[in-house]
């Protein structure tokens, strides 16, 4: 007979739990940004939205759209950086009226957020949402698995290492490479691109280990660095990153390797901090943004202006700015903020960054062109450093705008 | 391949001698209370971020004296205002509250430090190599780990084996009522045992923050493996517990070393492995890739088979 | 007369202490046989060899004439020998009326049944009752077991162990504990529900073994050293010399 | 027939009767909510529906059986995976109507329940909490290496709509895919009650109470937490099959040791030892992970503080809080707790504003803007530059602390004085141990 009360009370709970009103606005548009929140990789997902928050407020609040004043309504949710957790996550934005999708990493969740999209989309034409992928870099995602709702508003791994062969192609020195990355997509699609590039540029450059380690899971990488030492790399090639970067460049310095290493993420979070004088005249990025020289007054003011703001923080993903900039175009050229107007406003979107370059969204495969530095870990020389540790990236070389067009296999399946 | 030998043998010792600190606290905790502690390597973490924060201000040293000491009188209050109350509904309420305080710590630790990776760094003295053999030069600072841990284990043998605390803890090991009819204060042996495992659990935090990273994570791929330990040397045995460590610490490294996989031991017998292969994934599957999986095989294995573990003195 | 359980020469040591030493004893069907014995003789160890509780390391254990030595205790259980515990042994967090209903499951036929509704089981449900009557604990059916008096644990332990209808009942110092008008009641309970039955059981009241027994057999450090009628072991020499000093077999 | 026989024959007609009642009530009530709520409350209800079933499937181990599993996620995936790959096979042509996938999720999970239980089962308590754990991390890693099955770190997504339709029903829209996971809640949640006044479900409370003893009344203990292991695989693989088709999606961590510790937070926090109590848990985590999540960041901190507080305060969970008025109710006596309870509430209420005013505070100063001080709490504007809402809210919460002392033994007292009248004047309806 107890039961029975507490029968009824629990369907009085899910009376309770079903009445939480949500009511879009009129006028505005909701922006969701879907990463992880919590967990081993909160640091990344915080300081994104951290970021993304900021760039909403500068290039996109009360921006004029077809005579009004843009409102936007911000949500930040907590992906985990897993492709389930996302989804359902993405349901939870869509439901609450988002249209526009932000995230940053984890391929695996691109992959899924995609597909997601791309069956949401169809199913429902009245309430579609658009996907803007500023971190999640498989090329496959701008390649065979290309999809209408998706913009990729990074360069692709494929470019990424194309311009990390570029400079590793002009250190003649340089005679044997050891590729090491996390056993997932994202790093397979790493190594490949890299056995690739290396064979095109340099076939004399011997590869002379290809390792896969499981992600997140490796608490010390000794063994890892054993292995690159008895390879006598010169060079290493990763895309490790948060802790499984900080980890394997803190192991390479210990066990004394003179081999120096070429990442894509390896500023920011903890990692400039934590590795220090250990990377020092070893550790080279390849990535997108003017960190150090800021290039523009206008940039630098920005960063200046973010910085007084968050103080302790750091100005980690540039390219999240140049997204809001691109998609504030988009909704003036669309003349609204219609998700499917939109798409087709951001195809071959030309526009110049905040910090000075010329980016574009190539319509064929939504994967937008952009130059690439060169960056080294240094100390010295430089105005914004990371982690409040002194230590940060200088730009040494730039990949332009013209020598960085991959072409991609994306056959896309449009709406209409 | 020497070298490779000598390397792994070298690294997995001293990895296998942090695992050994770190479940040494649990099993002195499990030996006296039955209670399998899964907090342990929240505390672990909790040290790290304590000796972090004391080293930025007062120096290494500090940090590594005083974090396990506030993580012990943490863990003995946790004993003795939250464990305790829950310890007359036996062991399976005493397992969920101990999860609940590890879920706990990785939020609390995120809350007050934040979720960056912290500096947490070695310092001045321990910085450096201490050899080199075969162009690869062995950290100072992992000389340092391993002969802390070294003599925390003989520390501990010693006291077991010589003193009359340690007659009580053995006692307890096998006939865990008899520590009460000898008249001793029970709870209070519980408080402080609980207290001192979950400071050696400390230790072990404020030696690897350095070099395995401080961050909310570290806990979470560390704690697993801590059960296996004890699972697999034996519930409640020391001895057990040195073993198994040691071993789980070396087969993790060498397995690292080792790029084989069953494809190739198919191709000994002119067997050639193909994408189209049934069950392709699984024969291409590399040991190096299998390794974290290794230890949860073992710990599986073991008590299917013999659930008292490598050395145990008795069943849960 | 033919035999309910025989035991050969049945031997148990636990490392270097051997408890049981030899034990040989026919008990017949239908009476009411008591085992005595000082303290730490073996009388509940050999309980436990009977009931498949503990494996005999030598010997042999009959019930009915067929070997149920190494057999698992439920299947001796399902041969029908059904024992209750010294020390009380029931459901703590069922209610009375679940304890006996689940002891009476396996004679009502239902094995490891998910798709019937114990409640719709007429059959299981009127055995239950019937048992609860008889020990007397019809009105305190709902009551949770853990919440009972002493004495009701005991006479619930007792209906749990008769709930399934056995033929030999054994019974483990049933009345240890209880006051002497609950050991009187407790008495009369067992008489009433062993009638037609084997009954063995191990008592340290003496007024309760001879006023229940038909034989007793005395167990003096894992021997028996005398099986024989109340008023013939009242006499002997060598039950009186075991019990000399420790417990008067006419007081307690 | 005798006296007794009567009475129980009456009551159980009686429960019978109501039991009826409450039945429909909870069908109406689920084909209902819909009707009152939002899209994002349908989105919200489906979960709930997910979450309950795999908390109640969850609970046949913990609070029916006794048995503690830190891996029970492993069926729920497995489960999941079954139904996305036979979503995969129905979209190549094989004429099955999806809205059954459940059962084959359900069957999955069961098949390898019994294939793991058949040895894990063989203990109960520590060693079999253990076992349980140790297979969820091979499982979990195995999901990871084993791409063919799992798909790796994406895991593998399928098109729920590429079936033959049902009757007319596609399971295009959210509010069809409700429905969908609401038949199943229904369905998955009779049969589990059913399987609880089974003998099998009877027999597994009395091998959590005492597995020494079933074998002396019959039962082979193990082959009793086996059952109980299997039919909970069973459900907790049709939860799976569910979840595959509202989101389309199945990856390695729907099977993890955080995918099952979350499982046992529902169950432990809902309440054990009642049928209910799993999934007014599952409602209860459910809305802190979709809504309260919205609110704070601090939500996780929140969980594991409600967490600990019910093992330490309240074990039999949050029914049990509510179970604990069932004395008075009957003593019609829940009218005299009115105020004392109001009166509790006042300084609880004050506590709780305080400590948690406290906790975003120091939260917001570590990781909002510079300047941006001012924040909302509890409906006040605040700005944590100046020291008024640090000391207000400390004073508040001491405040609170303080009273509670007070009025704790007032609310007790009251508490005891309305159950205590019934056990004089009623005392064979005491205490029914309802598990």
């Amino acid at each position: 007979m107890n039961k029975l009360n507490v029968m009824l009370l629990g369907a009085g709970s899910l009376v309770l739990a079903a009445g939480f009103p949500v009511v879009a606005q009129a006028g505005t548009v909701k922006i969701a940004y879907i990463d992880a929140l919590s967990g081993p990789f909160a640091a990344t997902g915080q300081a994104g939205a951290r970021e993304l928050r900021h760039a909403i407020s500068k290039f996109l609040e009360g921006k004029e759209v077809a005579g009004e004043k843009l409102e936007v309504e911000f949500l930040a949710l907590d992906g985990k950086i897993n492709p389930k957790e996302s989804l359902v996550q993405l349901q939870n934005a869509i439901s609450q009226g988002a249209e526009y999708i932000f995230h940053n990493s984890g391929s695996s969740v691109a992959h899924a957020i995609v597909g997601a999209l791309e069956k949401h989309n169809k199913r429902n034409p009245d309430n579609r949402a658009l996907y803007l992928n500023y971190g999640a870099i498989d090329p496959s995602l701008t390649g065979s698995k290309c999809s209408f709702w998706h913009f990729m508003i990074d360069a692709n791994v494929d470019m990424k290492v194309n311009a990390m062969v570029d400079a590793i192609a002009a250190k003649p020195e340089i005679k044997k490479a050891y590729i090491i990355g996390q056993d997932y997509s994202f790093g397979k699609a790493f190594s490949a691109a890299a056995k690739r590039y290396l064979a095109q540029r340099r076939p004399d450059i011997e590869i002379v280990g290809d390792q896969l380690h499981p992600i997140g899971k490796v608490k010390d990488f000794a063994p890892y660095a054993q292995k690159i030492l008895r390879s006598q790399a010169d060079v290493v090639l990763t895309g490790n990153w948060g802790a499984d970067m900080i980890n394997l460049a803190k192991s390479i310095k210990d066990i004394g390797t003179q081999a120096s290493i070429y990442t894509i993420y390896a500023y920011g979070a903890g990692i400039s901090g934590v590795v220090g004088e250990s990377g020092l005249g070893k550790l080279s990025v390849v990535a997108q943004g003017h960190i150090n020289p800021a290039n523009t007054p206008e940039w630098a003011l920005y960063k200046d202006e973010f910085l007084a703001k968050h103080p302790g923080n750091d100005l980690i993903n540039e390219r999240t700015v140049y997204g809001v900039q691109m998609l504030g175009e988009a909704f003036v050229k669309a003349g609204g903020t219609d998700p499917l107007k939109v798409a087709l406003a951001l195809e071959g979107l030309e526009i110049t960054t905040v910090s000075g370059d010329k980016v574009m969204m190539r319509a064929k495969d939504h994967q937008m062109q952009m130059p690439l530095q060169v960056m080294a870990h240094v100390k010295d020389g430089i105005k914004y450093d990371f982690d409040q540790s002194g230590y940060g990236v200088r730009t040494t070389s730039t990949v332009a705008f013209e020598s960085n067009q991959l072409d991609s296999v994306c056959e896309m399946q449009r709406p209409l | 391949m020497f070298e490779t030998i000598i390397f792994s043998l070298l690294n997995g010792l001293v990895y296998g001698l942090l695992l050994f600190l770190l479940s040494s606290g649990l099993t002195l905790i499990f030996s006296m209370m039955g209670v399998l502690n899964l907090a342990h390597a929240g505390f672990y973490m909790l040290s790290a971020y304590f000796a972090y924060s004391i080293s930025i201000h007062l120096g290494f040293w500090y940090g590594l004296l005083f974090a396990p000491l506030i993580v012990g009188f943490i863990g003995a209050m946790v004993e003795r205002y939250g464990l305790r109350k829950v310890h007359k509904f036996g062991h399976v309420p005493e397992l969920i509250f101990t999860f609940g305080v590890a879920f706990l710590l990785e939020e609390l630790v995120q809350f007050v430090w934040g979720r960056n990776q912290l500096a947490y760094n070695k310092p001045e003295i321990l910085e450096g190599s201490l050899f080199t053999l075969f162009g690869a030069d062995f950290p100072i600072y992992k000389m340092f780990m391993l002969i802390v841990s070294v003599v925390i284990f003989i520390i501990l043998l010693s006291v077991l084996k010589y003193t009359r605390t340690g007659l009580i803890i053995r006692a307890a090991v096998g006939h865990p009522n008899v520590v009460g009819m000898l008249g001793h204060n029970v709870p209070l042996i519980f408080m402080v045992t609980f207290g001192v495992g979950t400071a050696l659990a400390g230790i072990a935090g404020a030696i690897a923050g350095p070099v395995l990273g401080t961050y909310p994570g570290m806990a979470s791929g560390l704690g697993g493996i801590m059960f296996v330990v004890v699972i697999f040397g034996g519930l409640g045995s020391l001895g057990g517990a040195f073993i198994a460590s040691l071993m789980i610490g070396l087969i993790q490294t060498f397995a690292i070393a080792i790029d084989a996989s069953l494809s190739d031991v198919f191709l000994l017998m002119d067997i050639v492995i193909t994408e189209q292969t049934f069950m392709y994934d699984i024969w291409v599957t590399s040991l190096s890739q299998v390794a974290p999986l290794i230890p949860y095989l073992m710990m599986v294995v073991m008590l299917i088979f013999r659930p008292a573990g490598l050395m145990g003195a008795r069943e849960s | 007369m033919s035999t309910a359980i025989s035991l050969s020469d049945l031997k148990k040591s636990f490392g270097q202490m051997e408890i049981i030493r030899g034990v040989n004893l026919d008990i017949r069907k239908g009476e009411r046989h008591a085992i005595i014995g000082p303290n730490g003789a073996g009388k509940s160890t050999l309980f436990h060899l009977i009931s498949g509780h503990y494996q005999p390391t030598s010997g042999k254990v009959l019930l009915n004439g067929e070997d149920i030595s190494g057999v698992m205790p439920h299947e001796i259980y399902r041969k029908g020998l059904a024992r209750s515990f010294q020390v009380t042994n029931i459901f703590p967090n069922l209610n009375v009326y679940e304890n006996i209903r689940c002891g009476a499951l396996w004679s009502c036929d239902q094995g490891y049944s998910f798709w019937r509704q114990v409640d719709d089981l007429e059959d299981i449900n009127l055995k239950t009752e019937q048992i609860l009557e008889k020990i007397n604990l019809t009105h305190r059916y709902k009551v949770s077991a853990s919440l009972m008096s002493y004495a009701e644990q005991r006479a619930l332990e007792i209906g749990i162990t008769l709930a399934g209808g056995a033929q030999v009942i054994m019974l483990d110092e049933p009345t240890a504990g209880m006051s002497i008008g609950e050991t009187e009641q407790a008495v009369e309970l067992i008489r009433s529900v062993t009638e037609d039955k084997t009954l063995v059981i191990v008592e340290h009241d003496m007024g309760v073994v001879f006023d229940l027994a038909d034989r007793i057999s005395v167990l003096v450090y894992g021997k028996i050293i005398a099986t024989d009628s109340p008023s013939a072991i009242r006499s002997n020499k060598l039950v009186q010399e075991a019990y000399l000093g420790t417990e008067m077999i006419s007081d307690a | 027939m005798s006296h007794l026989t009567r009475i129980c024959r009456a009551e159980s007609v009686v429960r019978k009767k109501r039991l009826r009642i409450l039945w429909l009530c909870f069908a109406v009530i689920l084909l209902a909510l819909p009707l009152v709520t939002s899209n994002f409350g349908i989105t919200i209800l489906t979960q709930i529906c997910v979450a309950s079933v795999f908390a109640l499937a969850y609970n046949m181990l913990l609070g029916q059986g006794g048995m503690l599993s830190f891996g029970h996620a492993v069926y729920f995936g497995l489960g999941g995976y079954a139904s996305i790959h036979l979503m995969e096979l129905v979209g190549n042509g094989v004429p099955v109507p999806l809205v059954l996938t459940p059962l084959f999720g359900g069957l999955f999970g069961l098949i390898a329940a019994f294939l793991i239980g058949s040895f894990s089962t063989r203990r109960a308590g520590t060693v079999f909490a253990m076992i349980s754990f140790g297979i969820a991390e091979l499982v979990a890693a195995s999901a990871i290496i084993l791409v063919s099955f799992f798909g790796g770190e994406e895991g593998v997504s399928s098109d729920r709509t590429m079936g033959p339709a049902f009757f007319g029903y596609e399971m295009i829209p959210q509010i069809e895919v409700y429905y969908f996971a609401a038949v199943w809640f229904f369905l998955a949640t009779y049969a589990m009650y059913h399987f609880s006044r089974s003998p099998a479900g009877r027999l597994a409370n009395a091998v959590r109470d005492n597995a020494e003893r079933t074998q002396f009344i019959g039962y082979n203990p193990q082959k009793i937490r086996l059952v109980s292991f299997v039919a909970s695989g069973f459900f907790a693989g049709v939860a799976g099959g569910i979840f595959a088709i509202q989101y389309e999606i199945v990856t390695d961590s729907n099977l993890n040791t955080a995918a099952s510790g979350l499982v046992m937070l529902q169950a432990y926090i809902g309440g054990i030892g009642y049928f209910v109590g799993p999934v007014i848990g599952a409602i209860v985590m459910t809305l802190l992970n979709t809504v309260v999540s919205g609110v704070t960041d601090l939500w996780l901190l929140y969980t594991g503080l409600l967490f600990i507080g019910t093992v330490l305060l309240a074990p039999n969970g949050l029914t049990g809080l509510i179970m604990m008025h069932t004395d008075a109710y009957h003593n019609r006596k829940l009218a005299t707790l009115i105020k004392p309870y109001l009166l509790g509430m006042l300084p609880l209420t004050a506590a709780f504003i305080g400590v948690v005013s406290l906790l975003e505070m120091f939260s917001h100063r570590n990781e909002a803007a510079v300047g941006d001080d001012s924040m909302l709490l509890f409906y006040i504007d605040v700005d944590i530059s100046t020291w008024f809402p640090w000391v207000g809210f400390t004073l508040l919460s001491l405040l609170g602390l303080a009273g509670l002392r007070v009025v704790i033994p007032v609310v007790r007292a009251s508490w005891d004085a309305a159950n205590e009248m019934q056990i004089l004047s009623n005392s064979t309806i005491n205490n029914e141990s309802d598990s």
